[in-house]
């Protein structure tokens, strides 16, 4: 596979390591009422879609940057590629 | 030797004689041929025996497709088992035997499986070999094993080096025939970046197999003078003997190039082969199409052979299998094969043609209407018998038959990507479907364009479409442009020992059973009676076994199924994938800076990781490795030890926030640490698992240098960009490695103040007060060379780590060395640093193997619950907190001498040894030769409550039981006064 | 019909006339007392034991395509129980016993090999760690041996001894383990249900769970809709899919897995061997090939195949681990989707709707489990509790904390 | 001055030199390195401040440039800078005074080990070691890469000159892949 990095250009899938799905950006408040919940689901429970799937890689050969990738899981088709960081802030991750 | 079936003419070079061997047997061949071509040239028709049956069997066609010629090449460790016969390329000197039979080719034992054919039919396995249920293994299995198999490996290592490359282009081209050329001609004269790839030594395709001209050449010398002007051109890259094997995700194509399989001997350092990546947006099939049997009673004959590849022996090889040839088709290409044959003095006996309206011919004879109905001659065709249309039968008396049942388009990398082929009525083939892999397109043959002329307008057209490119096309040469011809004809009718998969030894008979037994789809056929699954993966016999399939079920062959094919288009070496990433350069070797030095010193290394680190350092005269490793231990405790601890992982933490992202990143709180101090830091996983464990040192109050263990540096500096970058991308934070940077060594014992007082420069006070435990700090040493010092403790003793430039540190192992004389200072290794560890109680791998919680680990305060930490909140989950959760405990045995074994588990003193009553278990095992006793650390059900309670060590593996008492795990030292003082 | 060697005679001396679909081709009836979603070796199992073990005929397999066409047709016919945790080892050491007597269980000759399978080791570590496995299999009432290497260069002398980066240190051996034929599994276990009158239903792809109010009452498919009191989903792989119809979410990804044959050679290899220092592990085929794999490509996909890099690095440690494989040649590739759990262990249980039962998170242990899950997921099915080797695949694991991580990477589905 | 002598990541006193077919690999010990990377928002004025430490513009996406002090590209707001090391053993410090409190610098001296190959046909080479498309690697290009599994900078001076830098633990390594590669290539 070939992901097409943001800032780099097309860069061979092996340069990257695999985490998994993007929604491990949006890790819970551990203040929250129902946090060891939200704890449980945000560790634990995936959509798994067959088809678009939003993931993350990272560029452990490269320039180290954390990438969403949306990517189908049916034909490996990748129609976007981003950098976590923008995604996390557009998400209304901070500090 | 004399060729008596060379024909004239020819790709072959006469002016050079190779000689070869084939079983022992010596011949003589030319610079051109192939080992197939040589061997019938020289009246060689028998070469193999068929898998099941050990059917005699001879070439069934001239290509990689062959399914039946197969020969182990070469000798000794460069055996080479299952090598096609039609793709080796002569050299002199080559060697081969054939396979499968025993005592001899001609006279194979387990022949006899002919004669029981009857009893061995599809899947008969499946239903017997039950009883007694013991006699498996011991019997029918090992029969089964002895008989199946094909070639055999040498059982020696491969000598030969295997190369991975990669290459990047506009335009891949795959298959250098017709419309290969052409479309390469067009891309290349265009400007573009190609890469023509062809499986074979010589480019051309079937243009080297035909007789006829394209425009007023013969085709081999437009061949010629294309591939001159190709070579002529810098931005095209042509790839001969190399097959294009996989069309993988987003135009990654897989390629292998056999750049030394046609030399004697390989020269030095030069590849046996090369596996190349190809990239590329666009790439082309021009794979062309393969001719196809028909299926009659008995054959497989040796000298029964594609039309096709007849041709290409007599016109390329000028070889012929036999002088006397028949053909027997229904299409009017078996014809041209008559007309060339004859043209080269070989006897056409006659062409049986199942059409009632075949091409009459002046030359030989026609049987139209006519079908094969039987054949004669064990190791080689005699006799063919022939059902004329009036219902009376002929026997025609010939040495070689060319079949021709029609041609298949060459759709395999179509489907790479699980894309379908579609039906196509007309030429009764599957040709490309829709869904190919993105950016591949296809061309000539390939996609069902079946004449020469139509294979090269083809060509251009597919290379313009492909690049875009505007204005004429290149001009065509004249060239044959003979529609298809041809009436559908799978199998003469009532037929039974008619094979289909030649190799696998499937019948129409078998084909039939797998119908009548229920398996009835494509993939139920195949996995039952194994059709297709022969090293040719069913490239000649897929297709006759789905005709069959529907004509008993009364469908039509689509409505079957169509079977798609998998990577690699042809067999590859296992060790042209492993490239040279094998023996010791499996994986990269990383040395410290005090490696040369160790070495120097004989110590012993041992892998950890990708790291080769010093296990202990044998002195003269010890001849035990617990020798070593006692001396240095209790050397170090009495006095002063030095390790090399370079392979820790360091992260250089900066930014306004840093202390702010550790104390998220870590457990316990790090924002109130101050400056000039380092504190351990213990790191969980989100899922409240700790993940790795090491210290901080705060050099600044914006600058941090965190250290973890060697095993986790990658995954943890991984984690921490994620925690940065993802979790929270506003802190001002910089991380980067520094692991390799620092020569860093840890200092350890009551002496270790006083040597490094001798090498710190003076100015810098090293005082417990001035530089107390857990203090850190930029330092000279040496007369001003910069270095860092940490006051930190693995082992429990008073201890430093000092870190210099990488370049420096083999000389400052060697002051440290010279300076320690004084105090009897020891290096040691990675079994005394994990001796005094263990003595200490400190948790390392073997106890934080990923399912360990802090509160196993007897870490459970250091997890904050004041703020915010990765892994807090999971943590708490009731079953990671329940009252008799494993707490870490050190385990001392009764007996001093007694084994303490790591991996063994935990009984109580009484009651039952079996899981359901398992306590716990040993993490690690040490001898203390400070406490002269077996000591381990382990983790017990609520150990933490359970210290002085006796209980049983059992290791049924290495049949041990051993009383031990449950006791705190700091044997040394519990109140920590040594490291502080 | 029964099979045996005299019936093969018999039939070939009468041209075999006799022989008669091995499973029948039913439509499916309005409504069954269970139905199993998925022909797969899981389902097909679960429907044998279903009316074998526990008397249940009014069964029906529901199978999207071909019986067997899923992971039991595309894995390394790998058959173990050296597992080291006891929510784990007693389940597969259950399933040997099950494969043990497989064949006379279903009169079909499934081709179970007890060959051995050795787990080499190349540091102190990787030696502790087997050893606390070897002994957790014992103490489960399974068989394990260590080796030195010593012992390990007797048994196996092709191995890298002499040129290794990672020497081989010894080896954690199981010889009651071994080899299956994979499809003859699939097609044992159809057989036997279906003489025993499970309807097995091919090319009925389920399109949608009827539930209403909590209640499962059947299932949607493309051959309409069939009611049942039970329904049972056993298609790893798939399982996000058919589970999502139902809304449901699971600690589950699906993965791809490679695998790979050689061409067919004499026999050579005695018994199946895992690398300890790469990811390669092989077997040698009846056949003669050597049928290897090594680690998922690492990716989320349901599409059945992989990529070049993960060949790459299956090789690689192929050749480094017995150099004599280098002249061999691979012949065929495929790729097989796991249902990736977020412990690598599997999960038998009932679901949050009533009547609908779960069973998948196979992770690579899919095909040496087929009899015990067939048989756990039977009783589940059948009496609405756990089999007792079963009890700890829960659903809820991960929310209580109790993770059955053999490997201990925790929730990273693609690292197990 | 201090007195402890340096060796070489191949171990040596002296740097390591190969040559094959018309190509030469050197091993090369005598450079400096200093990360930076500019602190949160501060990425212009760190581009300022390096661009006048190597007197040119700092360095874009996937290239390098600068005189005897030069930088390359190494991440997103960040640069590794090269200088001559006995000239600039603490390049560090140089880098950190340069720019101020707006960047985090960290030494990388030792971090790495620097092969140059030298010589006509050097993709030739290259193309058996590394993905990077090559046509694509012009003068002033620089790429990180994976070489047989060892995460690499290579980085194009002039069409016959390339540098190569791996982390210095794996020197052997690497050399040995470099080498046989020439051996293999040329």
């Amino acid at each position: 596979m070939i992901i097409n990095h943001p800032l780099l250009g097309p860069r061979d899938a092996s340069e990257f390591t695999y985490l998994g799905d993007a929604s491990l950006i949006d890790r819970p408040d551990w203040q929250a009422e129902n946090a060891a919940e939200a704890f449980y689901e945000y560790g634990y429970v995936r959509d798994n879609p067959a088809g678009e799937h939003q993931e993350l890689w990272y560029h452990e050969a490269g320039d180290r940057s954390w990438l969403v990738v949306t990517r189908n899981t049916l034909t490996h088709e990748i129609s976007k590629v981003e950098l976590a960081r923008d995604v996390a802030r557009a998400r209304g991750r901070s500090k | 030797m004399t060729q008596t079936n060379r024909l004239n003419g020819g790709q072959i070079d006469r002016n050079t004689s190779f000689s070869f061997k084939f079983d022992g047997r010596s011949y003589s061949a030319h610079p051109g041929d192939t080992l197939a071509s040589a061997l019938l040239a020289n009246d060689v028709r028998l070469i193999g025996r068929s898998f099941k049956y050990h059917r005699p069997r001879g070439l069934l066609t001239a290509g990689s497709e062959e399914p039946n010629g197969m020969v182990e090449l070469r000798t000794g460790a460069l055996k080479e088992p299952n090598t096609r016969a039609t793709t080796i390329e002569m050299f002199d000197g080559l060697e081969a035997k054939s396979q499968n039979r025993w005592p001899s080719l001609k006279f194979d034992a387990l022949a006899v499986n002919d004669m029981f054919s009857n009893f061995l039919s599809a899947g008969f396995y499946y239903k017997t070999f039950m009883w007694p249920a013991a006699f498996w293994e011991k019997l029918y299995e090992p029969m089964i094993r002895r008989a199946a198999g094909l070639g055999s490996l040498s059982q020696e290592a491969d000598p030969d080096e295997y190369d991975k490359g990669f290459r990047h282009c506009d335009l891949l081209i795959i298959g250098a025939g017709p419309a290969g050329l052409m479309a390469a001609l067009t891309a290349g004269r265009a400007g573009a970046d190609v890469i023509l790839a062809d499986e074979d030594f010589t480019l051309g395709g079937r243009l080297n197999s035909e007789a006829f001209a394209l425009g007023d050449q013969s085709a081999q010398d437009w061949v010629a003078q294309a591939v001159a002007e190709l070579s002529s051109l810098p931005n095209v890259r042509l790839m001969p003997r190399t097959t294009v094997i996989g069309a993988f995700d987003h135009g990654v194509y897989g390629a292998v190039e056999r750049t030394g399989d046609h030399l004697a001997t390989l020269p030095a350092g030069k590849p046996r082969q090369i596996l190349w990546r190809i990239y590329t947006d666009k790439a082309l099939l021009c794979a062309g199409a393969t001719e196809r049997p028909i299926a009659f009673e008995n054959n497989d004959r040796p000298g029964i052979m594609m039309a096709s590849a007849l041709r290409t022996y007599a016109n390329r090889f000028a070889a012929t299998a036999s002088q006397r040839v028949a053909i027997f088709t229904n299409n009017d290409d078996g014809h041209r094969t008559a007309a060339d044959l004859h043209a080269k003095g070989v006897t056409i006996t006659a062409v049986v043609d199942v059409r009632e309206d075949a091409p009459t011919c002046y030359d030989y004879e026609v049987l139209k209407g006519a079908q094969v109905i039987d054949t004669k001659g064990r190791h080689g065709l005699t006799f063919v018998e022939v059902a004329l249309t009036d219902g009376s039968t002929r026997t025609l008396e010939c040495g070689a038959l060319g079949v021709s049942g029609g041609w298949n388009p060459n759709v395999h990398m179509t489907c790479h990507q699980r894309g379908r082929p579609v039906w196509n009525d007309a030429l009764a083939a599957f040709v490309p479907g829709e869904n190919l892999p993105v950016g591949l397109s296809v061309a000539g043959a390939a996609n069902g364009v079946m004449s020469t002329h139509g294979a090269l307008q083809s060509g251009a057209e597919s290379a313009a479409n492909a690049l875009e490119l505007t204005g004429v096309l290149p001009d065509l040469p004249e060239a044959e442009d003979a529609p298809v011809s041809q009436t559908p004809f799978w199998y003469v009718e009532g037929c039974k020992r008619a094979w289909v998969d030649q190799q696998n030894d499937v019948t129409v008979k078998d084909v039939k059973l797998s119908y009548q037994e229920g398996f009835r789809s494509v993939e139920h056929l195949k996995r039952y009676t194994t059709l297709g699954m022969a090293t040719d993966q069913g490239k000649t016999s897929n297709i006759t076994g789905l005709a069959i399939m529907a004509e008993v079920t009364g469908k039509s062959i689509p409505e079957v199924g169509t079977t798609i094919f998998r990577p690699p288009y042809t067999p590859v070496p296992i060790g042209t994938f492993a490239g040279r990433m094998k023996g010791q350069e499996f994986h990269p070797t990383r040395l410290t800076p005090s490696h040369y030095w160790a070495k120097e010193r004989g110590a012993v290394f041992v892998e950890v990781g990708n790291w080769l680190r010093a296990q202990w350092f044998p002195l003269p005269g010890e001849t035990h490795w617990r020798q070593s490793v006692d001396r240095e231990v209790r050397q170090t405790r009495a006095s002063v030890g030095v390790c090399d601890c370079t392979t820790l992982g360091k992260i250089d933490v900066q930014g306004t926030d840093a202390a702010e992202f550790l104390n998220r990143i870590y457990a316990n709180g790090f924002a109130k640490l101050a400056v000039g101090k380092t504190r351990y830091g213990l790191m969980l996983r989100e899922d409240g698992m700790v993940m790795d464990d090491g210290t901080a040192a705060r050099l600044a109050e914006d600058h941090f240098v965190v250290t973890t263990t060697t095993a986790n540096a990658v995954s943890v500096y991984r984690h921490m960009e994620f925690a940065r970058q993802c979790l929270y991308p506003d802190m001002d934070v910089q991380l980067i490695s520094t692991t390799e940077a620092w020569a860093q060594y840890a200092v350890a014992g009551p002496n270790s103040r006083k040597l490094l007082q001798k090498i710190v420069d003076p100015e810098f006070d090293l005082s417990n007060d001035a530089f107390p435990f857990m203090a850190c700090g930029n330092v000279t040493v040496c007369g001003g060379l910069r270095a860092r010092l940490f006051r930190i403790s693995f082992s429990g003793e008073l201890a430093y780590e000092i870190a210099v430039p990488s370049r420096y540190g083999d000389a400052l192992m060697q002051r440290l060395m010279a300076e320690g004389e004084e105090f009897d200072v020891t290096p040691y290794g990675t079994e005394a640093l994990g001796v005094m560890r263990v003595e200490k109680g400190h948790a390392a791998g073997s106890e934080l193997n990923g399912t360990t919680t802090a509160l196993n680990l007897g870490l459970g305060k250091m997890v904050s619950k004041k703020k915010d930490s990765i892994g807090s909140v999971l943590s708490e989950r009731e079953a990671l907190v329940e009252p008799d959760v494993l707490r870490l405990v050190g385990i001392k045995p009764l007996q001093p001498e007694d084994k303490v074994t790591a991996g063994g588990h935990l009984m109580n003193p009484d009651g039952p040894i079996d899981a359901a009553h398992d306590q716990g278990y040993v993490t690690s095992a040490v001898y203390s030769p400070i406490l002269n006793s077996n000591i381990g650390l382990g983790l017990v059900k609520n150990g933490a409550e359970r210290l002085g309670e006796k209980m049983r060590l059992v290791s049924p593996l290495t049949d041990l039981t051993v009383e031990v008492e449950l006791v705190s795990a700091h044997f040394v030292d519990p109140e920590g006064e040594r490291l502080r003082a | 019909m029964r099979y045996s060697g005299f019936r093969v005679i018999k039939e070939a001396l009468t041209g075999h006339k006799g022989w008669k679909p091995v499973w029948r081709e039913p439509e499916p009836k309005a409504h069954y007392d269970i139905i199993v979603i998925g022909g797969g070796g899981h389902g097909l199992a679960t429907a044998h034991y279903l009316s074998k073990v526990y008397g249940q005929r009014n069964v029906a397999v529901v199978e999207k395509g071909w019986i067997g066409g899923g992971n039991v047709g595309r894995n390394t016919t790998i058959v173990r129980s050296n597992y080291m945790l006891d929510g784990n080892e007693p389940f597969y050491e259950f399933s040997m016993k099950l494969w043990e007597g497989l064949e006379q269980d279903l009169n079909y000759n499934a081709m179970m090999s007890q060959r051995g399978i050795i787990n080499l080791f190349h540091t102190d570590g990787q030696r502790d760690a087997y050893t606390r496995r070897g002994n957790a299999m014992i103490l489960n009432g399974a068989d394990a041996e260590l080796l030195d290497a010593d012992q390990v260069r007797k048994e196996h002398p092709y191995l890298n001894f002499d040129d290794a980066r990672f020497p081989i240190k010894g080896g954690l051996v199981q010889r009651r383990a071994g080899t299956a034929r994979h499809d003859a599994v699939a097609w044992g276990f159809a057989r036997s249900a279906d003489l025993q009158g499970v309807d097995i239903i091919q090319n009925c792809e389920v399109t949608g769970l009827r539930i209403e109010n909590g209640k499962c009452l059947g299932v949607e498919t493309t051959k309409g809709f069939i009611g049942a009191n039970k329904v049972g989903c056993a298609v790893a792989g798939s399982s996000g899919r058919v589970m999502g119809m139902a809304g449901m979410r699971l600690p589950i990804e699906s993965h791809v897995l490679q695998a790979f044959v050689s061409e067919g050679l004499k026999p050579v290899l005695p018994s199946v061997i895992t690398f300890g220092a790469g990811h390669f592990y092989v077997s040698q085929s009846d056949k003669g090939g050597l049928v290897f794999g090594g680690d998922l490509d690492g990716y989320n996909t349901y599409a059945q195949r992989g990529n070049l890099p993960v060949v790459e690095d299956v090789c690689e440690g192929g050749v480094a681990l017995m150099p004599m494989i280098g002249r061999a040649r691979l012949l065929r590739m495929w790729g097989g989707v796991m249902d990736m759990s977020m412990d690598g262990s599997p999960i038998i249980d009932r679901t949050p709707v009533e009547g609908l039962y779960f069973n998948g998170g196979w992770c690579y242990g899919g095909f040496k489990a087929t009899p015990a899950s067939g048989h756990c997921f039977a009783h589940l099915l059948a009496k609405d509790e756990p089999h007792p080797v079963a009890t700890a695949y829960r659903l809820d694991r991960f929310q209580t904390g109790r993770m059955i991580d053999e490997k201990g990477v925790g929730n990273q589905p693609n690292l197990h | 001055m201090h007195d402890l002598v340096a060796i070489t990541a191949l171990g040596g006193t002296d740097p390591r030199v190969d040559t094959v077919g018309g190509v030469t690999c050197s091993e090369v010990p005598g450079v400096a390195l200093a990360s930076v990377a500019a602190r949160m928002g501060q990425k212009d004025k760190t581009a300022a401040s390096l661009a006048k430490l190597i007197d040119a513009p700092a360095p874009e996406i996937g290239r390098w440039a600068g005189t005897t002090i030069s930088a390359y590209w190494a991440g997103p707001d960040q640069w590794m800078v090269e200088a001559p090391f006995d000239t600039h053993e603490e390049l560090a410090d140089q880098v950190q005074t340069a720019t101020g409190n707006s960047a985090s610098v960290t030494e990388q001296t030792d971090g790495w080990t620097r092969f140059d190959l030298n010589g006509d046909s050097i993709p030739a080479v290259l193309e058996l070691l590394c993905q990077l498309d090559l046509r694509k690697m012009d003068p002033g290009s620089a790429a990180r890469c994976s070489i047989h599994h060892i995460g690499c900078f290579v980085l194009c001076r002039a069409p016959d000159s390339f540098s190569i830098y791996g982390p210095r633990s794996s020197a052997g390594s690497l050399h040995h892949a470099i080498v046989t590669a020439m051996r293999s290539a040329l």
